[in-house]
């Protein structure tokens, strides 16, 4: 059963398949105007930040507020690819940057086999190996970067300029997704050591240090068309919804199919019981970093198309008070169930930007976020776990495997014990 | 299992018939979105201007409209931040087709917001955004259909250095908020011009929008004996500035831009101080008079500086539909460029790059009331 | 030192576990004390003792919760103090715990699988492509636990939440979840608490079943005399952090410091005299 | 009667705890459950102090049902229990946690004579009255337990293990002060796994496994009979 | 030690390096050594300008410890980040203003005796207003918490967090409505004026309206005494209340061990509702005593300073009272002296770290009680 592709992934695929058609049709039909077209385009991204949450807190228990970050991590580095490439027709950003994240993210498992074999890690050490691995190798990267880029430059330009584009911004959503992971590794080998509500805390100062670097993104950092606080402009805007839709549909199938690996199963025993976990061979600190790392590439990855929508960036997008979103999706649509939170995201997006703008009579426009609060109450207090608790539609069910055939075995058979019969 | 359905499709059937419904037609009335940041922030900021721009409408409906037409208001939250003002900007467009639009307050909206506007061929004027970029496009070129009713930053920032060394002052601490390009421009091209024209800056700080507490650089302020604080944020920060600075024995006179005009200045914490406006509520001009008089008739408040941009904003975009003569944006948009009209901050003519030329007040805050100190021309 | 005299197996069977001066300390508290053991392969021993003597401290020593703060402990000739306990999982050291801790909201089936994880054979990559070697290799696991549990009769169960499950169950499918680790040695912590008598003796048939067949050596904690005396090979006893006794089931019935450890200090005589007292 | 517990059933989620326990207490005596862990001793103590709630069943004290009683009304009609593990509140100093015992309590004048009476049947106490709790040793905070127990002036103490984890001396001592406190007028309910010390002071003895009551009678009876010694020493299964 | 396959050991330069905690620890005093050469040579340079920054930020860490206390103790009994606390400490601020613009209720003493000394009157007055506000406050919060948290008691604990964003929102945006509070900044009028005094070689002096400070001299005012005093009665009050009356030992024993406080015939709801009520009077009290020193009022208000709060009660070690006061002392001085010496840009992302550093080296914060192992 293993062998064919079953049933309900094809049933998921061309699900998937038919509401982005249905949805592009009406969008090419302007029947689905801009307005919703942004709104569905951003619920898409809320999906996928909030599936790596889910990743994070759901599945693998880690309380985190730093998804925020991450998006913003891969935001701006995406935006700052595509934004090097159409207006100063360079490719410095999207060369230096692949080459960091590859440069580190080799030196990262390197590393990581090395240290690994030393009994009784300190988590501070090595996190300071790592940090000095991550800088020489990224100084390195931007000299070596100057060298290849005008080579590429060229090579780029002869394609055409669509071609090129489209080429540059999936690097640079990538780039910008494998960035938030790295920087997410480095940040949460030290931090995830810490108990669960002292590591949302240390989260959440995270995504608000990186809203002040940001702010300051233009004199601290040195990177002039990030303009801090005025807003970065001239990003193409080429996160279309067919894009959206790739990369929802690629994120869920990667979570869907981790979940139910036996990574997964391993992520999942950490929720469940950590020293149960620990007692049966499981490496607990490797996957609460591995699950932390997915998450954030995901945040990244959505980050990077979220740069794309509006072609605008603004540190406040990225404020902390917003960095519940994603928390308030993922409870929301139930721990645990990818369905609710993809779900939810939608139904976020489309609420409280589409219908509440839309229903609210005039003179009650600031009545929106009196209503949202109290919708949020409301169905907390209805359904605690969440709107769908941890149900999942059939594609990221569970699948139980058959039972095995009986084979004999008179010897179990004997002494099988029934159960109490009490 | 079934309600999870039943809500699923619920939202999409809900979906499909708000998508689908059609923007309600057109035909009677000419309609002008008011973009606000109604929520977020600062709310306060978005009431002024829209209460501002109502009224201008609500005039010139009381005139018989324009071409003819009742002008139709709708208003919009856009909350001072990037993505809300987007969708805000995408419904009025789609769902209530309008042509004209007043807004948004601060830059940080109005760059998305102009580049739809662009796209669509919808005529937008921004009564405050004084970044730059929200009339030009990425390659330095104007846009076409993009306007704004306020001075852009250089201006105010030289007019202040110009008026404080005027005054005999040598030596400056600025104080800005690194998060808000309006208040840097102005820092910027304040130090700028005082020290082009022989003055000193003494310290340059910077805060957040959300500090409270002064106190640390307040001292330093104190520390330096700089003879001028030059503070160009909202008055709601020049209050909190004012008061604390009383506190840490400062003594330097605070200077500051269009951002302290308004009723809720604490004309005790900024005693002393003076900041550059686009008029003066003394000013005798009728339509001055006569604005204030209406405002505070309706709204029982004196105008503060954004509401009444927001009100000139929405004049000046009547006029130029008007002028145009049709309900035609690209006309209207040309029309626009070509206008002068006598707004309430003074004669209003548009340069190349769509930011009004019109001339600055300097006023002064003495015992509790606001009053004339010069008039500076651009 | 330890009284305790480490011998060699009679048969020349390998030895599993050698612990030696074992002392953890908490606080001020002296909670295990010079704790010394020896197992050969395939031996089933018991660590007895009141409420409190230390044997879960031990437990959780060998199995890397707590670092002793002195004392060795070698398996397999190799020193496992200072390890993680998942390391020392994959060494070969499973368990169970007092008080059972499954992945509760976890099906049957994958409780077991989790245990299989370390040797998996396949990696993080493999699962998400889901590629030829994910396939064999998941679906070969998935046999194997389902093997895991259809012996401990768990096989109709395994679609079921396992906190769902009832008491003896959930203490099977413990045991079957430790075992699916693969270990060489097996430690059982109070595996009959809260079963009825049936459950009781079916348990023990178990615990000698699985030795045999998975070769493995076992050292078991339990409160229930008749489980312990029934199957244990040789007994361990604790009081206070001590070892007071060693010796077959026998010897250590008949060992008086045993018998008052357990039933309290000269209990006909402590009877009497409050017996008196009620009627004075 | 003082308390008379009929068909008590108790889940913890699908685990069937308690499976239709009755047993009664007299005004005055000493009845101890007995059996080994799991057999659902705490659950019936925690059931009639009112921590867990009854499926079915009723728990009579007094002629009075209290089956659906809140806790602190159950500790106001005069049930109160001492928790296995002593529970001590560690944060708190030993007066504290003899106050927390008479927190219904509401005549100054008589939580001072109390407190005064029972320092005097606790010396250690008295000694140790700024300590925390916490820093007790095992036999000191089981007396603090009972004595927190009798701050409450109760008329049925519920004891949960009180020998767990004491020295065979400390034992002697935990169960001479409960024969005390019973002789001066408190029933007392007894859970305890030292059988033998638990059917020496009693005067009726149950002994449960799985659930379920499957001895009872006479504490003399019990101490002699053959089932008991082999459920804990057990002979062969 | 034997070594194997499967047996992890490297006794190498690295192994040396990295299990020793030799580089970890290495970088971290690094990262003081330069902070205190920074605030040292600062110190050396203008001793009384440091002076003069250490007392603004000693004001501004008392404020933080009223409303970091509130955090501390919800969290000490009920393990909820209460988010809405900062939005309660709005509500005092705005009670007090009403209370003093609208209604003039610190005039009262004047009206009722007006033989009475104008300090004293004022006094009184002032004080009937802060307890006015902490009473509003204790009211508001005892309504949250059966409305919003109390039906959640037995659901996952992220339930009761995101409704107690929900109650932060919605107190946020329900005030920011015309008829509640008000979107506006509203100035605040203090009961009271402002006087400042000179503290030099020469002794106390007031400092005249205008004028500039000579060198040398340090400042204060009577809103940093007010502050600090009022701080530190309600502190000691609040230690009174929890340390030596029957509810404040209920409450600790609550914080304890729920159950066994069940036990004893305490009634753990009303004990959690008592405990609300204590830290939202707190808050009220110090939402006064913020617009005293800030004079400003704004529905947005208690945003910042409730984070900040929450994150000197985590660095103190949350559920612990001497902790709070301790992490709110600690990041006052932290914003204050990064703002002067380090970077001002940078003074939220400093007090971050600063807080992640704590934790990585106190896990539970400073003052915070070691995580009991269990297995």
């Amino acid at each position: 059963m293993f062998k064919k592709i079953d049933r309900s992934s094809l049933l998921f695929l061309g699900g998937a398949l038919a509401f982005f058609i249905v949805v592009q049709a009406l969008i090419s039909l302007n029947v689905l105007t801009a307005f919703w077209n942004t709104i569905l385009r951003i619920g898409g991204v809320m999906a996928i930040v909030s599936i790596g949450l889910n990743l994070i807190y759901g599945f693998n228990g880690q309380f985190s507020l730093g998804q925020w970050g991450f998006y913003a991590i891969g935001a701006y580095s995406a935006a700052d690819i595509t934004y090097r490439w159409t207006n100063n027709a360079s490719t410095d950003g999207l060369i230096v940057l692949l080459l960091i994240v590859l440069l580190v993210g080799t030196s990262i498992l390197l590393l990581y086999r090395l240290l690994s074999r030393i009994r009784g890690l300190d988590a501070l050490s090595a996190f300071t190996v790592y940090l000095l691995a991550a800088i020489g190798l990224s100084v390195a990267s931007v000299q070596l970067g100057r060298v290849i880029a005008p080579p590429v430059n060229g090579l780029l330009q002869a394609l055409p300029p669509d071609v090129a584009t489209t080429i540059v911004f999936i690097l640079a959503v990538l780039i910008g997704g494998l960035l938030a992971a790295e920087v997410s590794f480095l940040f949460g080998l030290p931090v995830l050591t810490l108990g669960s509500d002292y590591f949302g805390i240390a989260t959440l100062g995270f995504t608000i240090i990186v809203k002040v670097l940001l702010d300051n993104s233009d004199t601290l950092l040195g990177f002039t068309e990030m303009k801090g606080a005025r807003g970065m402009i001239g990003i193409p805007k080429v996160t279309s919804w067919f894009w959206v839709m790739f990369f929802l549909v690629l994120v869920l199938v990667i979570t869907r199919n981790l979940i139910h690996s036996s990574t997964g199963r391993a992520i999942i025993s950490v929720r469940e019981d950590e020293i149960a976990a620990k007692a049966m061979g499981i490496d607990v600190g490797y996957f609460k970093t591995l699950t932390f790392v997915l998450g954030s590439l995901f945040a990244g990855l959505a980050g990077g198309l979220y740069a794309h929508v509006n072609g605008f960036l603004h540190p406040d997008t990225f404020n902390f008070i917003k960095s519940f979103d994603p928390m308030i999706i993922v409870v929301f649509g139930g721990l645990g169930s990818i369905t609710g939170t993809v779900f939810a995201s939608f139904a976020w997006a489309l609420v409280l930007e589409g219908f509440l703008r839309l229903l609210l009579p005039s003179g009650f426009e600031t009545w929106r976020f009196v209503v949202y609060p109290l919708l949020l109450l409301i169905m907390m207090l209805l359904k605690p776990n969440g709107l769908f608790g941890n149900f999942e539609m059939p594609y990221l069910r569970q699948i139980l495997p058959p039972l095995r055939k009986k084979t004999s075995q008179p010897q179990s058979e004997g002494i099988t014990v029934k159960e109490a019969n009490v | 299992m079934k309600t999870r359905v039943a809500i699923f499709v619920l939202l999409i059937v809900a979906l499909l018939v708000t998508a689908c419904q059609p923007g309600a037609a057109g035909g009677g009335t000419i309609k002008i979105a008011i973009l606000a940041p109604l929520s977020g922030p600062v709310p306060t900021f978005g009431v002024s201007t829209r209460d501002g721009a109502l009224l201008a409408i609500e005039e010139a409906n009381a005139k018989g409209g324009v071409l003819g037409k009742k002008i139709e208001a709708i208003v919009a939250d856009s909350q001072c931040t990037p993505d809300p003002a987007v969708n805000a900007m995408n419904k009025v467009i789609e769902q209530d087709k309008v042509h004209y639009v007043v807004g948004e307050v601060c830059s940080k909206a109005s760059i998305p917001i102009s580049e739809i506007a662009e796209k669509n061929k919808v005529v937008m004027i921004s009564p405050t955004s004084t970044n730059p970029t929200v009339t030009l496009n990425a390659d330095g070129s104007t846009k076409k259909y993009v306007f704004r009713a306020c001075f852009i930053d250089p201006f105010q920032g030289t007019v202040m250095a110009k008026f404080a060394l005027s005054k005999g002052y040598k030596t400056a601490f600025i104080l800005f908020d690194q998060g808000n390009d309006y208040v840097r421009g102005l820092a910027e091209f304040f130090e700028k011009a005082f020290t082009e024209n022989g003055g000193q800056i003494v310290g340059k700080e910077t805060y957040t929008a959300q500090d409270t507490d002064f106190s640390a650089i307040l001292t330093k302020v104190a520390e330096s004996k700089a003879e001028v604080l030059f503070v160009p944020d909202y008055y709601n920060i020049v209050n909190l500035v004012g008061a604390q600075a009383k506190e840490k024995g400062v003594t330097a006179v605070m200077m500051g831009g269009d951002g302290w005009d308004s009723a809720d200045l604490d004309k005790n914490a900024a005693n002393g101080g003076f900041f550059s406006n686009h008029y003066s509520p003394e000013d005798t001009r009728p339509i001055v008079q006569q604005w204030v008089a209406n405002y505070q008739k309706k709204y029982n408040s004196v105008p503060d500086a954004l509401a009444t941009l927001g009100y000139d904003a929405t004049n000046l975009l009547i006029a130029a539909i008007e002028k145009a003569g049709v309900d035609d944006p690209t006309k209207v948009a040309e029309a626009m460029e070509k206008l002068e009209y006598e707004a309430v901050s003074g004669k209003v003519t548009f340069d190349a790059q769509h930011n009004p030329i019109k001339s600055a007040v300097v006023l002064a805050v003495k015992d509790g009331k606001v009053s004339f100190a010069a008039s500076v021309a651009p | 030192m330890s009284d305790f005299q480490f011998t060699p197996s009679p048969d020349g069977r390998e030895e599993i576990l050698r612990i030696e001066g074992l002392t953890k300390l908490f606080g001020g508290l002296r909670a295990v004390n010079n704790f010394s053991l020896q197992l050969h392969r395939g031996d089933l021993n018991g660590l007895i003792g009141p409420n409190g003597a230390g044997k879960t401290t031990v437990f959780n020593m060998i199995t890397g919760v707590y670092t002793p703060t002195t004392g060795s402990i070698q398996f397999r000739g190799q020193e496992i103090t200072g390890l993680e306990p998942f390391q020392i999982n994959q060494m070969g050291i499973a368990r169970t715990f007092q008080n059972i801790r499954l992945f509760p909201n976890l099906t049957v089936l994958d409780n077991v699988r989790i245990a299989y994880h370390p040797h998996a054979g396949y990696n993080l990559l493999d699962g998400i492509f889901r590629n030829e070697r994910f396939q064999v290799k998941e679906k070969e696991l998935t046999e194997r636990a389902q093997e895991f549990l259809s012996v401990f009769g768990l096989e109709d169960r395994q679609g079921e939440i396992a906190k769902n499950l009832p008491y003896g169950e959930q203490r099977r499918l413990e045991i079957a979840r430790a075992l699916a680790a693969e270990p060489k040695l097996l430690l059982l912590d109070e595996p009959a608490a809260g079963m009825n008598p049936a459950e009781t003796v079916a348990l023990m048939d178990l615990i000698h079943f699985i030795r045999e067949r998975f070769n493995l050596t076992i050292l078991l904690i339990e409160h229930q005399m008749r489980v312990v005396m029934g199957i244990c090979e040789y007994i361990t006893v604790m009081d206070f952090g001590e070892v007071i006794a060693r010796g077959t089931p026998a010897e250590i019935q008949a060992n008086p410091r045993v018998v008052e450890a357990y039933l309290g200090p000269g209990a006909a005589a402590l009877s009497e005299k409050f017996r008196r007292k009620k009627t004075v | 009667m003082m308390l008379e517990v009929k068909d008590l059933n108790v889940y913890y989620g699908a685990i069937h705890a308690l499976r239709g326990i009755n047993f009664h207490l007299e005004k005055g005596e000493i009845v101890t459950l007995i059996g080994a862990n799991g057999a659902g001793k705490s659950t019936t103590l925690n059931t009639i102090s009112g921590l867990l709630r009854a499926r079915s069943g009723q728990i009579l004290f007094q002629g009075e049902d209290i089956t659906y009683t809140e806790a602190q009304d159950i500790v106001r009609k005069g049930i109160i229990q001492v928790p296995e593990g002593r529970k001590i509140f560690a944060t708190l100093s030993v007066i504290e946690n003899l106050e927390m015992g008479a927190y219904l309590q509401t005549d100054q004048a008589q939580i001072q004579s109390d407190l005064e009476a029972v320092l005097k049947r606790f010396p250690r106490l008295r000694e140790r009255r700024k300590q925390f709790g916490g820093t007790l040793s095992g036999g000191e905070q089981q007396m603090l337990a009972i004595a927190r127990g009798l701050m409450s002036r109760p008329s049925l103490l519920l004891l949960d293990e009180p020998s767990m984890g004491l020295s065979p001396i400390l034992v002697e001592q935990i169960f001479e002060i409960i024969r005390d406190i019973n002789e001066q007028g408190t029933s007392i309910l007894l859970v305890e796994q030292n059988a033998q010390m638990a059917l020496s002071i009693a005067d009726r003895g149950y002994v449960l496994e799985t659930g379920r009551v499957v001895l009872e009678g006479p504490a003399q009876e019990l101490l002699h009979n053959p089932m008991v010694i082999e459920a804990y020493l057990g002979g062969h299964g | 030690m034997n070594s194997s396959k499967a047996v992890p050991s490297t006794p190498s330069f690295l192994d040396f390096l990295v299990r020793r905690k030799i580089l970890g620890l290495l970088l971290l005093i690094l990262i003081l050594l330069l902070v205190l050469w920074k605030l040292g040579s600062e110190l050396v340079t203008n001793p009384t300008l440091f002076l003069q920054q250490v007392i603004n930020g000693l004001q501004l860490g008392f404020v933080y410890a009223l409303i970091a206390l509130g955090y501390t103790m919800v969290y000490g009994i009920v393990r909820l980040i209460n988010f809405a606390h900062g939005d309660v400490f709005m509500v005092g601020a705005f009670m007090s203003y009403y209370a003093i613009a609208r209604v003039q209720l610190h005039t009262w003493p004047a009206k009722v005796f007006p033989n009475l000394s104008p300090g004293l009157s004022i006094g009184i007055g002032s004080i009937t207003v802060i307890l006015l506000s902490m009473a509003i406050c204790a009211l508001v919060a005892i309504t949250i918490e059966r409305v919003a948290y109390k039906p959640l008691r037995n659901a996952p604990r992220i339930s009761a967090l995101i409704t107690a964003i929900g109650v932060s929102f919605f107190l946020e945006y329900f005030g920011a409505l015309n008829f509640v509070f008000s979107p506006n900044f509203i100035t605040y009028k203090r009961p009271f004026d402002v006087t400042t005094w000179m503290v030099s070689a020469q002794g106390v002096q007031a400092l005249q309206k205008g004028q500039a400070i000579p060198e040398k001299t340090v400042i204060f005012s009577n809103i940093s005494i007010i502050i600090v005093v009022v701080s530190i009665l309600l502190l000691v009050v609040l230690q009174y209340i929890v340390g030596k009356t029957k509810i404040g030992k209920a409450m600790r024993a609550v914080a304890y061990d729920k159950q066994t406080a069940r036990l004893m015939g305490i009634n753990v709801d009303s004990v959690i509702s008592v405990t609300f009520a204590i830290g939202a009077a707190l808050a009220g009290a110090a939402g006064m005593l913020y617009a005293i020193a800030f004079p400003q009022v704004f529905f947005w208000m208690g945003i910042i300073p409730g984070l900040k709060a929450f994150v000197a009660a985590v660095l103190g070690g949350i559920g612990s009272i001497p902790g709070a006061l301790v992490g709110a002392l600690i990041m006052g001085q932290a914003e204050v002296l990064s703002a002067a010496y380090i970077s001002t840009p940078m003074r939220d992302a400093i007090a971050f770290t600063i807080l992640i550093i704590v934790l990585l080296v106190r896990p539970t914060g400073i003052f915070g009680e070691a995580q009991r192992e269990k297995a």
